[in-house]
C-alpha cells in the first residue's frame, strides 16, 4: 500500500498531547451532568411518549425536579423511588408522575435500600438492553460477509420517513453500504427528542426513536433481499447527544455522527453542555458498538481546505483521545476529513492524496470518514460531477474507510432518488476499475505528497502544543478552531448542565465506566 | 380499465422534477436566464430554476436547470407493440429447426448505405456472438452470409435472392438527419417493388432502432441496443414455424 | 421593437435540441420507454428520443431522454428589472460615504429562522470577504453587525433599531419547500408591522436569491451565487445618497 | 516521470524488425503510381476546379490519359507538355485539354528538353509552395507559445462548413488546442476530393481545400483573439490520400489523419492503393511538416481492448517505420492508442496506464495520440462522462501528447456545442488538479502496470517476428490484424493503382526524395 514517510515518534508525541488535552476536559466533565444526560437515564430505564403538549415525558420529569432543585442528585434515585411507589413498569410509573398521582423527588418513603436495589436492577436492565442490541446486530452481520472498504454511504434526506424508505432501497440497489438519514434543520438545537413517525422535515427528517425504527426495518427488508447488510446511520449531534444514543441503540443502528466539538463550533452549543453529553453518548456507543462519526470535514467547508488542514489533524487526534476515554475502541471511530480543496488550486489532487494519506496512515485501524467535495460544487451538474470522481479515486487510492457519496447537485438541492443513483454509479466505476492502484503506486520520496502530509502533521503538532498549553475549552473561547469563538458560558443549553451533588447517582454511566471496553470482533 | 397518472418523481410522489440542460443562442446575462426561465416554462414547467448559465460561444448561452413538469400522463393508456416470441437459447432453437422445420435456414445481413459500422451486425452474425451469446454463424442449422458494412440495398438483395435466404438482416448505426430510417425505407421499398417482401423474413437493426419503429417502415421486427443473436435467431425460426404453418 | 424569435441549439440554428433527465414511477421496460417519449412529448417536444432507461428501484425508472422542443421565444420581448447601481470599489465606496453621507454607516447582517448557513453572509460582512474582494467589516465608514445564523426575525430586528442600523441584510441559504420565501417575507412582514420598512434598507442574499424575486418579496434588493461585498457596499450608499436627495 | 521498465534491445530488436517488415512494402511502392498519386500531382501543379458534372478537372485529365494508356508514364510530362501547347496557366491549361481545345497525351509536337524544364519548373514550383506553407505556419505558431501537452483535441462534425466555424470558435473558447474537422460518412471512399465549400454531410463535413480555408480562416481569427495557436486537422485516408495530403498542405493544415493500414482495414480499400498513395502523401506531409495521427485506436474499438493491445504497438511501430522512410521526423508522429477497456474488468484502469505507458516509452520523441473511450460508453451521459474523466487522468499522468476530448453523449450522437463544453470543463479540471502526478508517482517494480506493460510488448515482438516472415501484405490478407481479413486484389481502389513504366516521370516525388528529411525545430 502506498505510504508516506512518518516519524512514529512525532505521530506518538502528538497522541500523546491529545490524550493529556483530553484528561484536562475530562476531569471537569467528571463533575457535571445534564439535562439530557438525565433523560437518558430515564429512556434507559423504559420512559418514553409525550404528553399532550408533545412534551416527551423525560424532559417533563427532568424538568419536575428542576424545579424542585433536586436534579443535582440525578434522576434516578428518585425515578426508582417513585416505581417502588407505584408499583409498576417505568413508562406507567412516568405518567403518573406526570399526572400528578404520586409524588415525585424524593424517596416516596422508602428504606434507602430498597431504592438503591431498585436502581441497580433498572440499571443492569438497561445495560442488558444495549447489550441486546450489540448482539442482534452481531447476529445480522454474521450472515453476510463484511463490504470491501471503501464503504459506500449514501444520505437521504426527504423530509418524510417514508419516502425516505423508497430512497434507501434506491439507493441500495446502487450499491449503498450505508444509508444515513439526515436530520431536519435545527433538530440539533431542540432540547428534546421529538416523538414517533414523521412526515415533514426541511432539509432532512426528524431523528426520533420511531424512525429510526421504521427505517431499520426497511433496511432489513432490503438487507435480505440484496444478500448485503446494510447499515443505518444517523445524527447525535446537538443538544441531546446522549438521548439520541440511547434511541438508537434501542432500535439497532450501526453509526452516529458524534463528535466532541461539532456542536460547539458549528451549532453554537455550550462547549461546557457538549463535552458533558458527549461523554455519555459515546459511553452508550461503546456498548451498543456503535460506530461513530466525527465532523472534521466541517472545518473545510468553512474555512480554507489547505490552510486549514491542520485543524482536521488535530480535531480528529482530540476526538480519538476523547472515545478512547468513553471506551471506544479504535474500530469503531469513523474520524472525518473532507475532499474540499479549491480545484482552481494547481495539483489540488494532490494535496488531497497527501491529506488523505496522512489521515489514512495516522489511524491505521480506524475506519476513516471521508466526505465528498461540497463547497466547490458548481450549479453546472456535469462539471460537479466530475469532481466527485475524482474524490472516488482520491478514496479508493489511499484506502479510506467509510466514503460519503458525493451528489452532483449538491450545489443545488438534496439529493434526488436519480441524483443518488448517477453517483453511485460513479463510485462502483471508479472502485472497480482502480481497486488495485493502492498497492501499484508509490509516492515519491521527499515529492510534493510526502512533504504536504508531513507539513499538515507538524501544523497539526504545534496546534496541540497551544492547545495543551491553553487548554481545549479556553483555545476554543479564543477561535483557535477554524476562528470560530465560543465563549465558556455562551451558546445554547448552558443552563441545562449542572454540578453533581455528593449523592448524585446514575447507575448506568458507573457500570459502563465499569465494565470498560467490551472486547469483540471487530464485526460485534 | 383504471386510470393510472403518472408525473416524474424527484424525492416526492408527483413532484415532476425534471432535469434540463440545453443553449440558447443569446449572450449570458440576467436577461438571458430570464429567457431560459420563460422558455422552460413554455415547455409546460412551474417552479423552474435556472440553476446555471455560462457563456460557450460569442451569443451562445449554456444552461442547466431544474424544474416540475405540469401534465400527467395516464399510464394505463400507454401500448406498444413488443416483440412477443418466446426467447429460446442456441440448443432450443438448433432443435426446433431440425424438427420444425427440417431444413438449414440461411440469413444474410449487411450494413447498408454509407454507414460502415459492422461491429452491430457481426454481434450478431459472427461466430463470436455478443456477450457470451452465440452468433448466428456457430449455429449449426443456420447458414450466415455477412455482407459487411456500405453495401447497396441492390447488392444485399441480389446476394439474397441468390443465396435463397430465409431471413435478411439490415443494420444501421449512423442515424444522424434520420439517414437510417431512409436507408431502412429504401431496401423495404426495393423489395415490394420486385414483389420479393413476402419471401423474406425482414429484419431491422442498430442501437436507435426498436421494433415500433421497424414495424411502421414494414419490416416484420427491429432490435436495439443490447440485442442477443439468441433473440434474433428466436425470433427468425418461430416466424418460420408461423408462416409455415399460417 | 424588431421581433427575436429563438430555440435551444444543438448543432444546428433552431434545432430546438434539449436533454432531460428525470424518473418515472414505472418499472422499466418497452411500455415505461414509451410513456417517456409520450410523456416528453406532452412538455412540447418532438422527435423525442429516450436514449436511456434503467430500473433504480421498485417501480422507478430513470431515464435520459433528447428533443427538439416545438416552441419559440420572443428574446425582444424578454424584460428583467437587473439592479442598476453603478458598482464602486472599496475606496471609491468609502470616499463616497465621507463626501456624500458625511457620516459613518452601519449594517446589521443574520441568516434567520433555522438556517445555519453564514459562510454567505460572513461572506459580505467578514474582513476577510470574497473572492478577493474585501467585506463590509473592513470598510472604514461602515459600521457591521453579523449576528450569524440561526437568528430570530424579532432578535435581528431589534439588533437593527438598537444600532440605528441603515441597512439590514437577511442571508437564506436552505430553500426546500421554499422556506427561504417564507423567512424573508416573515421578516418583511414584521417591519412593515411595526412601520418600520421605511427606515431600513433592506436586502435579501442567498444562492437562489435573484433581485427579481427579492423586490417581489418587498426587499430593496436581492443578490444571488458569487455576489461580492463591494457590490452590496456600493448599492447600500448609492441607495441611500438617493434617499436623502428625493 | 513515472516509468515501466523496458529492456532497450528488445525495443530495439522490434523496431528494426518493424523497419524491415515496411522495407519490403516499400521496394512494392516504389514500382508502382495511382489514379490519385498522378492527381495530386496535377493538383500541386496549379490543377483544380471541376467540370460541369462537378468531376474534378484533375480527375478528368488523369482519367484522359488512361483512356488513352498513357498513365503509366505519369501525368507530369503530358502535361507539362499542354503547357507549352496552351502557352497558358496549369488551371486554363487543364481546361483547355478538358474542352479538347488542345491535345493531351503525348509530346503536344514539343522537344523532349522543352518538355522536362517546363516539368523541372512546374516541380519547384510546386514544392516552393508546400515550403510555403511550412514557413507560414511557423511564423503563426512562434507569435504564441506550445500549449502545454497533452493537447486538447476536439472534434467538430455538424456536416456544414459554417456552422462547423461556430462549434470550433466555442470549443477554443473552452480551452481547445486542436480543432479537427470529421469528413462525412464514405468521403474516404470516393476517388475524387470533392470541391468547394460545403453545408451537408453525414457523421461530418466534407474534406474539399476550400472547407479547409473557411476552417483555417476561423480558427486563426479565434488564436488571435485566444492568444493561442489553434492547430487545425482534417482526414487523409481513404482513396485520396495524397491528394488530400496536397490540399491540406496548400491551405495551412497542422495535422492529418493518415495510416498506412487504417484504409485497408477499416474502408475496405485495397491495400496495393493504401500502400502507394500513404507513401506520396506523407512524403508531402513530412516537407510540409504536417503532423500525421495515425489510426491504431481503431484496432480497439472493433476487438477487445486487452487481447488487441499488442496490435496497437505493433502497429504504431509499423506506422513508425514506413513514416520514417517517407523522411517524416519522429516529432511529426501522433502515433494513435485508446482508453478502450471494458470498465467491467476489475483494475481496468491499470490496464489502461499500462499500455498508455507503454505507448509513451517506445516513442519518447512522438507526441502520442490517445483516444478516449467511444465503444463502452453508455447512453447515460453522466456514467459515460465519469469515463472520460478517468480517461483524461490517465493521460496527463502518463504524459500523453494529443489528447482527444471523450465525449458524453458518445453513444448518442456526434458531439452538440454544449457536449463539447462540458468534455472539456472534465479535462480542464482533471489537467489542472493532477498535473503533477505524472512527477510524484511510481509504478512498483514487478506490479501490474510493469508486467502488463512488459506483456503487451513480448506479444507484439512475436507478432513482428510472424509478419517480417510472412511479409505485411500476405498477413493482412491472412486477417492477422484484429481478425479483419483483406485480400491482396480484394478492396476498392485497386483498378486505380499502375505499375510505373520505364519512362515514368514525377518529379515532385523526385525532389522530396532527394531533398529528405527537412531539419527544423520542433515547432516549425
Ligand atoms: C465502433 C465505432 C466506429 C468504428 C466502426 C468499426 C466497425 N467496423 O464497425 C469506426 C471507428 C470505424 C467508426 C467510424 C465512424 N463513426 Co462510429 N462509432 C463507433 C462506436 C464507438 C461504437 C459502435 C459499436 O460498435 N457499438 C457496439 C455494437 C455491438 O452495438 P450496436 O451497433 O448497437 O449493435 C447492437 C444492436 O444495435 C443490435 N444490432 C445492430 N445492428 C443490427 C442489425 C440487426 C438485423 C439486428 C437484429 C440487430 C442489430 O445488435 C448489436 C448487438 O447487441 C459508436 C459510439 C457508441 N458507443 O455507440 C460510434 C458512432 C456510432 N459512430 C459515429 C460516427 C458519426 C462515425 C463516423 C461517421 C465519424 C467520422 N466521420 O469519422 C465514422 C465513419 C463511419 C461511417 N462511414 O459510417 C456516431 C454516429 C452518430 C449518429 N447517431 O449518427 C457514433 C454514435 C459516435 C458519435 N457519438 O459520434 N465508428
Ligand atoms: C457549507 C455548507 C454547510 C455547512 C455550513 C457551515 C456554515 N457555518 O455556514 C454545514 C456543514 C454546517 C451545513 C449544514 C447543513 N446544510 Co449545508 N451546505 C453547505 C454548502 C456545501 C456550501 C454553502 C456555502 O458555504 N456556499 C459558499 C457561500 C459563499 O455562497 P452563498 O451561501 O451562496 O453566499 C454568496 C451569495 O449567495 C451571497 N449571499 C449569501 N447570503 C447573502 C445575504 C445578503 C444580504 C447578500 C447581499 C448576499 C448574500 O453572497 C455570498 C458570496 O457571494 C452547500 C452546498 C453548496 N455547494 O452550495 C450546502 C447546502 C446549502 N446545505 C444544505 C443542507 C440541506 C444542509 C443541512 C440542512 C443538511 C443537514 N440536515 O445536515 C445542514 C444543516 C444546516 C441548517 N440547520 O440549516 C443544502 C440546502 C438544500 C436546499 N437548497 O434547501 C445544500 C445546498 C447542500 C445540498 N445539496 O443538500 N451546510
Ligand atoms: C458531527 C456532525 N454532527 C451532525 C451533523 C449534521 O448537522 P445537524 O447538527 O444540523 O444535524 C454533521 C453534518 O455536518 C456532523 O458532521
Ligand atoms: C487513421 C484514420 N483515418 C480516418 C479516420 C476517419 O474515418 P473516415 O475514413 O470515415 O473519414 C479515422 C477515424 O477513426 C482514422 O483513425
Amino acid at each position: 500500500m502506498a505510504q508516506v514517510p512518518l516519524n512514529q515518534d512525532q505521530v506518538d508525541r502528538s497522541k500523546e498531547m491529545a490524550s493529556e488535552i483530553a484528561d484536562q476536559v475530562q476531569s471537569f466533565i467528571a463533575k457535571h451532568s445534564s439535562v439530557s444526560a438525565e433523560r437518558t437515564v430515564l429512556r434507559l430505564y423504559g420512559v418514553d411518549g409525550v404528553d399532550s403538549e408533545k412534551t416527551p415525558l423525560p424532559n417533563r420529569l427532568v424538568d419536575i425536579l428542576r424545579e424542585k432543585d433536586r436534579l443535582r442528585s440525578g434522576v434516578s434515585r428518585c425515578f426508582a423511588a417513585a416505581m417502588l411507589a407505584s408499583g409498576k413498569e417505568a413508562q406507567a410509573t412516568a405518567e403518573l408522575v406526570v399526572q400528578g398521582k404520586i409524588a415525585f423527588g424524593g424517596t416516596n418513603g422508602f428504606p434507602r435500600a430498597d431504592i438503591l436495589k431498585k436502581e441497580e436492577e433498572l440499571a443492569e436492565n438497561a445495560v442488558a438492553a444495549i447489550d441486546a442490541t450489540r448482539k442482534r446486530k452481531r447476529e445480522k452481520r454474521e450472515k453476510w460477509p463484511l463490504p470491501e472498504e471503501p464503504w459506500r454511504y449514501i444520505i437521504i434526506a426527504t423530509g418524510n420517513i417514508y419516502e425516505d424508505c423508497v430512497q434507501a432501497e434506491s439507493a441500495v440497489m446502487a450499491g449503498a453500504d450505508m444509508v444515513a438519514v439526515i436530520r431536519s434543520t435545527a433538530q440539533s438545537l431542540l432540547d428534546y427528542v421529538p416523538y414517533g413517525p414523521t412526515t415533514e422535515g426541511f432539509g432532512g427528517t426528524f431523528a426520533t426513536q420511531a424512525n429510526f425504527r421504521i427505517m431499520r426495518q426497511a433496511l432489513d427488508e432490503i438487507s435480505e433481499r440484496e444478500g448485503k447488510y446494510v447499515r443505518l446511520v444517523n445524527y447525535s449531534s446537538g443538544l441531546c447527544m446522549a438521548e439520541i444514543a440511547a434511541c438508537a441503540a434501542l432500535e439497532d443502528l450501526d453509526v452516529l455522527l458524534n463528535d466532541c466539538m461539532y456542536g460547539i463550533l458549528f451549532r453554537d452549543i455550550n462547549m461546557k453542555r457538549t463535552f458533558i453529553d458527549q461523554y455519555f453518548s459515546r459511553l452508550i456507543c461503546s456498548r451498543a458498538k456503535i460506530l461513530i462519526n466525527t465532523g472534521e470535514d466541517n472545518y473545510l467547508t468553512t474555512s480554507d481546505a489547505i490552510d486549514n488542514a491542520y485543524t482536521v489533524t488535530a480535531s480528529q487526534l482530540i476526538n480519538e483521545a476523547m472515545a478512547k476515554k468513553a471506551f471506544l475502541t479504535e474500530d469503531l471511530l469513523g474520524l472525518g476529513h473532507a475532499f474540499e480543496i479549491d480545484p482552481e488550486v494547481e495539483n489540488a489532487f494532490l494535496y488531497e492524496l497527501a491529506h488523505a494519506q496522512l489521515a489514512r496512515q495516522l489511524f491505521p485501524n480506524s475506519p476513516i470518514k471521508y466526505m465528498p467535495p461540497t463547497k466547490y460544487k458548481s450549479t453546472d451538474i456535469f462539471y460537479s460531477h466530475c469532481l466527485d470522481t475524482m474524490f472516488n479515486l482520491a478514496s479508493v487510492t489511499t484506502g479510506q474507510g467509510i466514503h460519503l457519496a458525493g451528489i452532483l447537485t449538491e450545489a443545488i438541492h438534496t439529493p434526488l432518488m436519480q441524483d443518488r443513483y448517477q453517483s453511485l454509479c460513479s463510485i462502483n466505476y471508479v472502485f472497480n476499475i482502480a481497486r488495485g492502484l493502492v498497492n501499484e503506486i508509490r509516492f515519491k520520496r521527499d515529492g510534493f505528497v510526502a512533504k504536504r502530509a508531513q507539513q499538515v502533521l507538524d501544523e497539526a503538532e504545534h496546534f496541540l502544543k497551544e492547545l495543551r498549553q491553553v487548554g481545549l475549552m479556553e483555545a476554543i473561547a479564543q477561535g483557535k478552531f477554524a476562528n470560530i469563538t465560543r465563549s465558556l458560558d455562551g451558546g445554547k443549553g448552558l443552563g441545562g448542565i449542572f454540578e453533581k451533588a455528593s449523592d448524585y447517582s446514575n447507575p448506568i454511566m458507573e457500570k459502563l465506566e465499569e465494565d470498560g471496553v467490551i472486547h469483540a470482533s471487530t464485526n460485534d | 380499465m383504471r386510470q393510472q397518472m403518472i408525473k416524474p418523481y424527484g424525492d416526492t410522489l408527483d413532484d415532476g422534477i425534471v432535469q434540463l440542460s440545453f443553449t440558447l443562442p443569446v449572450e449570458n446575462g440576467e436577461r438571458a436566464k430570464k429567457a431560459a426561465e420563460l422558455y422552460v416554462a413554455k415547455l409546460n414547467f412551474e417552479n423552474v430554476s435556472v440553476v446555471h448559465s455560462r457563456k460557450i460561444a460569442d451569443n451562445f448561452t449554456y444552461f442547466v436547470v431544474y424544474g416540475r413538469a405540469i401534465p400527467t400522463l395516464d399510464y394505463a393508456m400507454v401500448q406498444v407493440d413488443e416483440l412477443k416470441t418466446k426467447q429460446m437459447n442456441f440448443y432450443e432453437t438448433n432443435e426446433l429447426i431440425r424438427t420444425g422445420l427440417r431444413r438449414c435456414i440461411s440469413v444474410v445481413g449487411a450494413t447498408i448505405g454509407s454507414d460502415a459500422h459492422t461491429v452491430g451486425i457481426d454481434a450478431i452474425m459472427s461466430m463470436k456472438g455478443y456477450n457470451r451469446d452465440y452468433g448466428l454463424e456457430r449455429y449449426p442449422e443456420i447458414n450466415t452470409y455477412n455482407m459487411g458494412a456500405q453495401v447497396s440495398c441492390k447488392a444485399l438483395l441480389e446476394k439474397a435472392v441468390e443465396v435463397k435466404a430465409d431471413a435478411i438482416l439490415v443494420s444501421q448505426t449512423v442515424t444522424q438527419k434520420d439517414i437510417h430510417l431512409r436507408n431502412f425505407s429504401e431496401f423495404a421499398e426495393l423489395l415490394k417493388g420486385k414483389n420479393l417482401r413476402g419471401r423474406f423474413i425482414l429484419l431491422a437493426g442498430g442501437p436507435r432502432m426498436t421494433n415500433d419503429v421497424a414495424v411502421q417502415l414494414g419490416y416484420d421486427a427491429g432490435f436495439g441496443r443490447g440485442t442477443l443473436p439468441s433473440q434474433v435467431a428466436s425470433f427468425i425460426v418461430s416466424k418460420m414455424l408461423e408462416r409455415s404453418k399460417g
